[in-house]
């Protein structure tokens, strides 16, 4: 149990643990870019997930050699960065609208 | 070779003294510690002396002559005044960020030496991903420096900071198309594997010579690196970050002491690391024209031990650091030739000028490579002429 | 990769990418891009030159060259369902290509001198461009129509040139009676398109293919025995709706009311649609499948479609003075004949006869769009008259083609007429019950050359009746060059090898009457005995149909001399002693518009939306979705009133507490349009899944 | 591989703790003696006016997000263009392949940067606009000042 | 226990903390940094998963991008020494709740799979793999990144721009108001 380095179990329980205190970020922050950056710990989460399982469960993945897992990672790491991008930049736009980015005071979509 | 494996060696050594080795780590944590405290800082610290010496020399001054002879141990009485010095930090800073944002820089200028091919048989790590690793940690002083100046409450840091954040930022993307030039062309990332490659080409020789040499459009791509190198490492012209004219020091308005001068150790070190790096993937590393310094054999051994390797790398070290302090004494020089930039002429040039050029070496150097079969210019001309 | 292949490729790709070119800078090149799309067409011709002597240099009937790439595969675990896109190339393509792209590429060449009119305008958005442009797409479908060597494929091209047909025809686009002709044709040909594409659903659903190898292969090794659908069988149903498209598409007897007005289109587009491409697609279509249809026992049906249409197409095409209703009419009835002698079992014969018919009609079609041209767009044979004289090169080739049409030794149509009538005589020999087939096949034989050299006597003999007539002017070359070439394929020698047809001096060598030597039909297990019958029925006919059909055609034509060029006879003294209702079917056209707009659609379609329209706004709209309203206002006005009652009156101002105040939150801000109340909602949605999942 | 991450791990380790290793050996040496003229922010000598961190120049903004953009470019291309060489020395189509996804990626982001380029959004004074908002936000606050 | 399990050890502390304080921690600013901290853990598990290219990748998208960028807006759109940012527990309660249950959910349901028949990393070079990938049977989401990149770079400039014009816009409004306001 003590070795770690190959120890799938931990890094997943791991990563559930990012997911976790990403979701609470994300729902519970009151600035957008709180809840952005909740958003960033759960994708984290996913991707490092991914090369988990690519390389602890190499003999079970089918045709691993094209290492699947990482390149999903690394797709997962590039959406996060355009989604950065475009989220940052509404965050912006929210801001010079109204001069916050309180996410309890953005209620157009009021029902 | 890693430089730990090199060091590892002397385990025969402690085998035949105690009849016990030390485990790997220690070994690598030593190699981390010759180079950067034996070797990166002294060489900062040394080059602060060298700079002044230079600007003195340019201005027709004598410059620091009284601590040592010459004043060479002048570096020395600066590092002890600056570690004796109070360290004051504004009531209103931010005081955990001011507090790790000296690491950030740290990391990402020391930390980055561990790619550095000194010599064929000392690296600190030969990485398979070395440039890109290179890469990533110079992406962290931006991010030190960011957070610094935003720490020290003051608007001309902040101001500083985030020129310097925009500005390094901006112009990793040239630097990163340069170097993604020179990866296209070798097809390897390893810094040990892409010195190996420059070597004087030989009739079966894997080598082609300097990449800087290799095509037109390399040459062009070597400049375009030194140029982004320069503002990656806030040189003049492209030192907004800390205009003493306009910003009073810039980011660093309220370091002090020895803050300040880790700061200032930590950009003489980037200035080293990237003419380490321009020397390595373009300036042929520790290759020397017409011959291949591995094949330097004198004969010395220890009992059944060759003492080639050391040689071989006293020499390569020799070769290695004469180019880095001719690109270093370049970047010096430049400081007192031209003026600073303005910053919209700072982003026009890393956009409109540094950008599509290097998109344009790029595809012209994968064309070259394609037509050629990789071999550079030179190759091409012995072919023609002959040589081999 | 057969280098074969890539040139059938490239057949279609060159008119396409001119379209697409055209489409995007065709007003800013040179002379608006005409030669763009008419060089990529000779290139084309070309091609399939090329593929056409490979075919040649081995010369079986078996030979074919295809390939196919899956495009999608939706392949279940036990049914392999596959979509292949593919090319296939044999002696029917390969020939069909050729034809294709030489009316093709002439018609092109002639339409430069015909739209000359209408070069450089860009007040009227320069429709010259867009002509050409049309003109590219529509012969881009048509070749990959050709080439696909499966019926998906084949179904894209054919729609997109229905709807190439439709901008063609409607070209003249402020002219109302275009408009509608455009329109007309398009509805009209997607009735067929109908029965097409459930014949084709039904084939994938029963193959999981639409190649016609696999097809083939599914015939012979049985596939189609004791299927059913509905009740009816499978090969009976599927060979009947393809056959309805064939009927939409090349106008045969219940469809064929767009195909005249079609002629409202320039006529350089009737010359491609109606002679060359278009409506012998259908016939190409039905040819493909022509063993699924021999097998499923459509073709009695498709004979005497074919007999219905060619009979009484013929007989309307006596009555018309317009130059280019006669043309059409008579393409009506010569595609009559192809389905019939289809229809009849002889697949070889109608495949001749469609390339016969294809390049003498595109003549005949340019040759009249000359005449229009010389007569400053003036229609009509009773302002024509003595144009002989002034058409050098028009006149003969006119001549030449009407000739070949008619059925006069030495020329194409003699011989494919000839083999046609055999057929249908074999056929009539075997089967008597059908003798009606004969009466139909004959009499239009003897129809066909009448009215055609009534068309040619009104317009080149006697004496001029109008002033354009008097003062027209021979056309320019690139206007009579194709006719000149056309014209020169309309001999019979092309064809057959030799004069008459019959191979008595052959000069191909073994060559001699190759189509049909190329082109047997596809065996069909179970149907040998009776084809070989029927050869021998047909070849035992030969010389009395051959005597026969001299006879008709001698009498047509001399009946039009004595009437239209010595008018020693007259047409009205005539005409008065039919009796006055066939005058009036013909008139109206048989009452076919008249029932299809009259009856069909304005007393059945349109109510019957009327009355759907209704349902929709009564029953859906009033009841069901303004009631729905009323329940759900009722629904939140019980809830309104449940929240104010209960949650606030009672949990929260009652018991009030932690829990309560938080449930009531977290319930009564579910809309409040806070992102992260949403996410918290899905968050909720995810360990509820978890839960029914039952894997916690 | 394991063993060069070890070495890299350990120069990275050692240069992030040098700051406060010395920082904290220096806190043993030197001297501390704060007072009011040390504990304000530098500004000319002028008693510091009103917070440092304060709104700047959205520009900057909008340079990082045109860099985001591009780094993940450069990031995404090393792998590719690594292959250059091997896939010419494999001949056939692969190095046509690897050329042709590479520089179609390449020409796709540099669409980006023209498009950038011509709307003028990577100059840092894109018009006269930003000037000539700032000048009118300010005669607006004379305006309001005045009325 | 060898220097490699010491390692991930570490990771796992650091950004298990890094995530706490992502997600608690009062001041955004800090939020932020703790956020670099575990997404630095996370290149080092990359690191210790024998990931290195997507190690460096991390490094240099994460860490060199998105929170230089992050930090660009933090210190743009909160002017956080007037404003702490602390939300009450009330906010808190919930989501800490769900994430809980989600956790809980998640292990329980990783400890009903069987993990016994695993691989131990190997720590080959992974670019060139990660590279013939990317040209083989990803070349299409190659291609499709790229335009996705290109859509989200002007999107993101088309939307952040106009915060610039609509002050402008609203400036020359004023002062229009102000002339009519002169003229009467």
């Amino acid at each position: 149990m003590m070795n770690l380095a190959s120890n799938l179990p931990a890094f997943l329980a791991f990563s559930f643990l990012l997911f976790s205190f990403g979701i609470v970020a994300a729902l519970s922050r009151k600035s957008a870019i709180g809840v952005f950056m909740g958003v960033e710990l759960m994708l984290n989460a996913a991707a490092l997930n991914f090369v988990a399982f690519q390389t602890l469960r190499r003999g079970v993945v089918e045709n691993g050699h094209w290492l699947h897992g990482h390149i999903f990672s690394l797709f997962v790491i590039i959406l996060a960065a355009i989604e950065a991008a475009v989220a940052l930049a509404i965050v912006l736009r929210i801001f010079g609208n109204r001069q916050t980015i309180d996410m309890d005071r953005a209620t157009e979509l009021k029902g | 070779m890693s430089l730990a494996e090199f060091l590892s060696g002397l385990n025969t050594i402690l085998n035949h003294l105690f009849g016990t080795g030390l485990p790997m780590f220690v070994f690598s944590l030593l190699s981390a510690v010759i180079v950067i405290l034996l070797f990166v800082m002294p060489l900062g610290g040394v080059s602060t002396y060298i700079e002044r010496k230079i600007a003195a020399d340019f201005q027709e001054r004598i410059g620091p002559n009284r601590v040592g002879p010459l004043g060479i141990l002048q570096f020395m009485a600066d590092g002890l005044k600056m570690f004796l010095k109070e360290d004051t930090m504004p009531r209103n800073a931010d005081r955990m960020v001011y507090n790790i944002a000296p690491s950030f820089v740290t990391a990402g200028s020391f930390g980055a030496f561990a790619v550095v091919p000194f010599s064929a048989y000392i690296i600190g790590a030969d990485l398979n991903i070395g440039v890109f690793f290179a890469m990533a940690l110079g992406s962290l002083v931006s991010l030190g420096v960011l957070l610094g100046a935003w720490s020290s409450d003051n608007k001309w840091s902040l101001l500083g900071g985030m020129r310097g954040a925009a500005q390094m930022v901006s112009y990793e993307i040239p630097l990163g198309l340069a170097v993604l030039s020179v990866v296209t062309i070798c097809g390897s990332m390893s810094m040990h594997q892409l010195v190996g490659m420059q070597a004087w080409p030989t009739a079966g020789g894997e080598g082609h010579f300097w990449n800087v040499f290799h095509n037109p459009f390399m040459f062009v791509n070597f400049f375009i690196f030194f140029i982004a190198a320069l503002a990656e490492c806030n040189r003049v012209p492209f030192d907004l970050p800390e205009a003493e004219s306009e910003l009073v020091s810039g980011f660093n308005t309220e370091f002090s002491g020895m803050r300040f001068g880790l700061y200032a150790l930590s950009e003489f070190a980037d200035v080293i690391l990237f003419a380490c790096i321009a020397t390595a993937i373009f300036l042929g590393g520790w290759h020397l024209p017409f011959f291949d310094l591995q094949n330097l054999n004198l004969g010395l051994t220890i009992g059944e031990m060759s003492l080639n390797p050391l040689i071989q790398s006293l020499v390569m070290i020799g070769v290695f650091l004469t180019k880095v302090a001719l690109l270093v004494f370049i970047v010096m020089w430049l400081r007192w030739t031209l003026p600073r930039l303005r910053v919209d002429q700072l982003m026009n040039l890393c956009w409109k000028y540094l950008i599509p050029i290097s998109f344009f070496n790029l595809i012209g150097a994968a064309v070259w490579t394609w037509v050629f079969e990789g071999q550079s210019l030179l190759q091409l001309v012995g072919k023609v002429l002959g040589v081999y | 990769m057969d280098s074969l292949i890539l040139y059938a490729l490239l057949i279609p790709a060159l008119p396409l990418a001119a379209y697409f070119i055209l489409c995007v800078v065709g007003n800013r090149l040179p002379r608006q891009g005409d030669w763009l799309s008419t060089g990529a067409i000779f290139t084309s011709f070309l091609c399939a030159v090329r593929i056409f002597f490979e075919m040649w240099s081995n010369f079986s009937p078996d030979w074919v060259v295809q390939q196919s790439w899956t495009w999608m595969d939706l392949s279940t675990l036990n049914i392999p369902w596959k979509l292949d896109l593919g090319v296939r190339l044999d002696n029917l393509s390969a020939t069909m290509l050729v034809m294709v792209t030489l009316c093709a590429a002439l018609i092109h060449l002639f339409s430069i001198g015909y739209m000359r009119d209408h070069h450089g305008k860009p007040e009227d958005g320069y429709r010259y461009t867009s002509f050409f442009s049309y003109l590219s797409l529509f012969t881009a479908a048509m070749l990959g129509l050709v080439i696909s060597d499966n019926l998906f494929s084949l179904f894209m091209c054919w729609e997109v040139m229905g709807l190439c047909s439709y901008l063609l025809i409607g070209f003249y686009r402020h002219k109302p009676s275009a408009a509608n002709a455009s329109l007309k044709a398009f509805m009209t040909t997607r009735v067929g398109d109908l029965g097409l594409f459930i014949g084709l659903l039904a084939i994938f659903a029963l193959l999981g293919s639409f190649r016609f190898e696999d097809l083939y292969n599914a015939i012979n090794s049985g596939v189609f025995t004791n299927e059913q659908i509905l009740g009816i069988p499978a090969a009976f149903l599927i060979g009947l709706g393809i056959f309805i498209g064939t009927v939409g598409k090349s106008a045969q007897f219940p469809l064929q009311i767009w195909l005249p007005d079609a002629m409202e289109g320039p006529t350089p587009v009737s010359a491609l649609i109606h002679a060359a491409t278009m409506v012998s697609a259908g016939i190409y279509l039905i040819i493909r499948v022509f063993p699924l249809l021999e097998y499923g026992g459509v073709l009695t049906i498709v004979a005497y479609v074919g007999g219905i249409t060619c009979f009484f197409a013929a007989i309307l095409a006596i009555k018309q003075n317009d130059i280019k209703k006669v043309l059409a009419y008579s393409t009506l009835s010569q595609l009559g004949y192809m389905v019939l002698v289809l229809g009849v079992g002889s697949y070889s014969t109608s495949f001749f006869h469609l390339i016969t018919h294809a390049v003498f009609k595109a003549c005949l079609f340019m040759a009249s769009g000359a005449v229009i041209f010389a007569m400053h767009h003036e229609q009509d044979m009773r302002e024509m008259g003595g144009l002989k004289k002034h058409l050098k090169f028009t006149f003969p080739a006119m001549l030449i083609t009407t000739m070949a049409i008619s059925g006069v030794p030495g020329f194409s149509g003699f011989a494919s007429k000839d083999k046609i009538l055999a057929y249908v005589w074999g056929y009539v020999h075997l089967h008597p019950q059908h003798a009606l087939l004969a009466f139909f096949a004959y009499a239009t034989a003897g129809l066909t050359a009448f009215y055609m050299f009534r068309l040619i006597f009104m317009t080149f003999w006697g004496a001029p009746r109008s002033k354009h007539a008097e003062h027209a002017h021979e056309v320019t070359w690139n206007m009579w060059l194709p006719l000149a070439i056309l014209a020169a394929l309309s001999f019979c020698v092309v064809y057959t090898g030799s004069v008459t047809g019959f191979g008595f001096d052959s000069i191909f060598g073994a060559a001699n009457n190759w189509i049909t030597k190329l082109n047997p039909a596809p065996l069909v297990v179970g149907a040998e005995a009776a084809r070989q019958a029927l050869e021998e029925a047909a070849h035992h006919a030969h010389y009395p149909a051959m005597i026969a059909s001299l006879i008709l055609a001698s009498g047509g034509i001399f009946f039009a001399y004595l009437m239209y060029g010595s008018r020693r006879l007259s047409a009205e003294k005539l005409s008065k002693k039919w009796p006055n209702f066939v005058h009036k079917a013909i008139d109206n056209l048989y009452y076919f518009d008249w029932f299809y707009i009259k009856v069909l659609i304005q007393k059945l379609f349109l109510p019957f939306s009327d009355k759907s329209a209704k349902v929709d706004n009564v029953l859906l709209d009033r009841v069901l979705v303004d009631g729905w309203k009323d329940v759900t206002m009722v629904g939140q006005k019980a809830s309104g009133i449940f929240d104010d009652m209960v949650v606030d009156g009672v949990m929260v101002d009652g018991v009030g507490g932690m829990l309560p105040t938080a449930l009531g939150n977290s319930l009564r801000s579910l809309q409040n349009g806070k992102v992260q109340r949403y996410l918290m909602v899905a968050v909720v949605a995810l360990m509820l899944l978890f839960l029914f999942r039952g894997v916690v | 591989m394991l063993q060069e991450f070890g070495n890299a791990l350990s120069f990275i380790i050692l240069a992030a703790i040098l700051p406060p290793v010395i920082l904290i050996l220096g806190s043993f040496f030197r001297p501390s003696f704060p007072h009011e003229g040390k504990l304000t922010s530098y500004e000319c000598g002028e008693l510091p006016e009103g917070s440092a961190y304060i709104m700047f120049n959205n520009r900057f903004y909008l340079v990082a997000i045109v860099f985001l953009v591009f780094d993940v470019e450069v990031a995404l291309l090393f792998p590719v263009l690594l292959l250059f060489r091997e896939a010419i020395e494999i001949g056939g189509p692969s190095a046509l392949q690897v050329f042709s996804l590479a520089f179609a990626f390449l020409g796709v982001l540099f669409v980006g940067l023209v498009y950038e380029w011509k709307t003028g959004d990577i100059d840092w004074v894109k018009d006269a606009s930003d000037r000539r908002d700032v000048l009118l936000s300010h005669e607006q606050q004379a305006d309001g000042r005045a009325s | 226990m060898t220097i490699a399990d010491i390692f991930v050890g570490a990771c796992f502390i650091l950004g298990a903390f890094g995530a706490f304080f992502t997600a608690f921690h009062p001041n955004i600013l800090y939020a932020a940094i703790s956020l670099i901290l575990s997404l630095l853990s996370v290149a080092g598990l990359y690191g210790a998963l024998g990931a290195d290219f997507l190690a460096a990748a991390q490094l240099i998208i994460y860490i060199g991008g998105i929170l230089i960028v992050i930090l660009f807006a933090v210190m743009m759109s909160e002017d956080i020494y007037k404003k702490r940012f602390f939300e009450g527990a009330k906010k808190y309660i919930w989501p800490t709740i769900f994430s809980g249950i989600v956790f809980v959910t998640l292990t329980r349901v990783m400890m009903q799979v069987d993990w016994s028949n695993g691989s131990t990393p190997d720590f080959e070079p992974t670019s060139r793999a990660m590279g013939w990938a990317l040209v083989g049977p990803y070349a299409v989401t190659f291609q499709y990144v790229a335009i996705i990149l290109l859509f989200g770079l002007i999107g993101a400039v088309i939307i952040a721009r106009p915060a610039i014009k609509m002050k402008q816009r609203a400036a020359e409004i004023a002062v229009e108001d102000n002339t009519e306001e002169k003229d009467a």
